[in-house]
């Protein structure tokens, strides 16, 4: 796959105590409708005994507004099972993206240095 | 000085696209190689706002079963502007001035997107189709 | 059984594009966007090809001083095919033969290449202009 | 520039003793006739002492018949200072191209094992 189409990559990665494990989702390039697909697959496959998740888009190209409904849906689920999100974002359009979505708080927004 | 009927200065690059999610990932590839932009976050910006109204015009089509393309245009003249063009049933007045829902509601945010990253965006909607036009001005120029 | 006069099956994707170098680029962002292509050396291989084809439009159109636009067509049937369509004077018969250089001669490699990597390559040429096609079975599928 | 313009990358670095430098030219990506002057530019930037060029396209992703132009003109010009010009190639198409362009001699083509 060429540079060119610069698809979604995706990377899950799990740490923390035995008890009170916590994942992290980390999001490279086009984060848009094309990818939600493959976003939503992979959340699937988060274990249930998560307390916290957490996704990574500093370094998305793109991130639409099919994304943002990926990120609420998440948050859905994660809630059932006692889980909470955050979502960590850095650069400009990244910002404007949550706020104008009127998501900073339901995503639980957060820039890296207030992790 | 000979008017011409058809086709008026031509487009740097017209598109005519399939109305699939495929579609709106060409669009942004046309635009990255047809637009010099000013920085990442220019770029990232202009082209969620493309991304945005790309993905309603294809809903649209979809919705009405449409095999007619969805037309992209690049053009320099008079000013640099992406203009999207479909050939849905146009948009309500309602649709229009809508604001982004917030918290839990999955959808309806696309508009207030684009709209929050090309200020000057402009949206022409007739019973036989909409035209949204994105000005570059601020994030780049045509090469 | 509706025979329609115009257009035919829809392109996956059209597109018109100025007589510039970078239109060949674009067009081969499209087609990176647009085909999945088997490996990397069958992707080159074909934006190799189709590169040249671009490359002899672009300075057809240049000669001329076409402002026409040359169109880039992909389409899925009934068989997944490029097809590169200008406005110039069309080909020489003595072009569509010639094999390429050797030694220090700067130009005249273009369809040599183009040939040599895409077998069923398929010229089509009129004073009008010239359409030449590129088969997409071997290198990869339309998505 | 994002990822999607995949411009061409060059690099030129210079070795080998001081009585015979030697120059390498690394070409990365597209090297097309859009490209083709930037190859031409750092071509003419070439000490005029040098005693040999290489030029390495095994990571480029396309090579046009503008840039087998571009090869042509470089071997002239270091041919006119006694300097000696090779070209290595790696990946298939890379090979094809040089064969059927005729230059596999002209332009003392090589691949890395034969170096
Ligand atoms: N090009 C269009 N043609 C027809 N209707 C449109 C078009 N663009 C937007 N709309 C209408 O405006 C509504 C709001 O769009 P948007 O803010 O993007 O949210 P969403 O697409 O998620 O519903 C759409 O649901 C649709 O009814
Ligand atoms: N689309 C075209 N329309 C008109 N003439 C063409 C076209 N494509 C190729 N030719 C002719 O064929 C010749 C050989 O083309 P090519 O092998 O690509 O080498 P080059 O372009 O370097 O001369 C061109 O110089 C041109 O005269």
């Amino acid at each position: 796959m060429s540079a060119a189409g610069e698809p979604l990559r995706l990377s899950v990665s799990t740490s923390g105590d035995i008890g009170s494990p916590v994942a992290e989702i980390h999001v490279v390039g086009e984060f848009d409708r094309l990818q939600v697909v493959r976003f939503d697959e992979t959340a699937r496959t988060l274990p249930a005994a998560l307390v916290s998740v957490t996704v990574d888009l500093t370094q998305t190209t793109i991130i639409d507004s099919a994304a943002l409904g990926s990120l609420i849906r998440l948050r859905r689920t994660l809630e059932r099972h006692g889980c909470s999100l955050q979502v960590v974002v850095e650069r400009p359009f990244q910002i404007t993206v949550m706020k104008v979505g009127g998501l900073d708080d339901h995503l639980n927004v957060r820039t890296p240095d207030q992790r | 000085m000979n008017e011409t009927v058809d086709a008026g200065p031509m487009a740097s690059v017209r598109l005519e696209l399939r109305a699939t999610a495929v579609s709106i990932a060409v669009g942004r590839a046309v635009l990255r190689r047809v637009v010099t932009f000013r920085d990442p976050d220019a770029e990232s910006s202009f082209l969620i706002a493309f991304t945005e109204i790309m993905t309603n015009a294809v809903d649209e089509h979809v919705r009405l079963a449409s095999d007619r393309p969805i037309v992209v245009e690049i053009e320099q003249t008079p000013h640099d502007l992406v203009r999207v063009n479909d050939s849905g049933a146009g948009m309500s007045d309602e649709s229009l001035v809508t604001s982004a829902p917030d918290g839990s509601v999955e959808r309806g945010r696309g508009l207030a997107l684009a709209r929050a990253f090309v200020d000057d965006i402009a949206f022409e909607s007739s019973p036989s189709g909409t035209i949204v036009s994105l000005p570059l001005a601020g994030f780049g120029i045509i090469r």
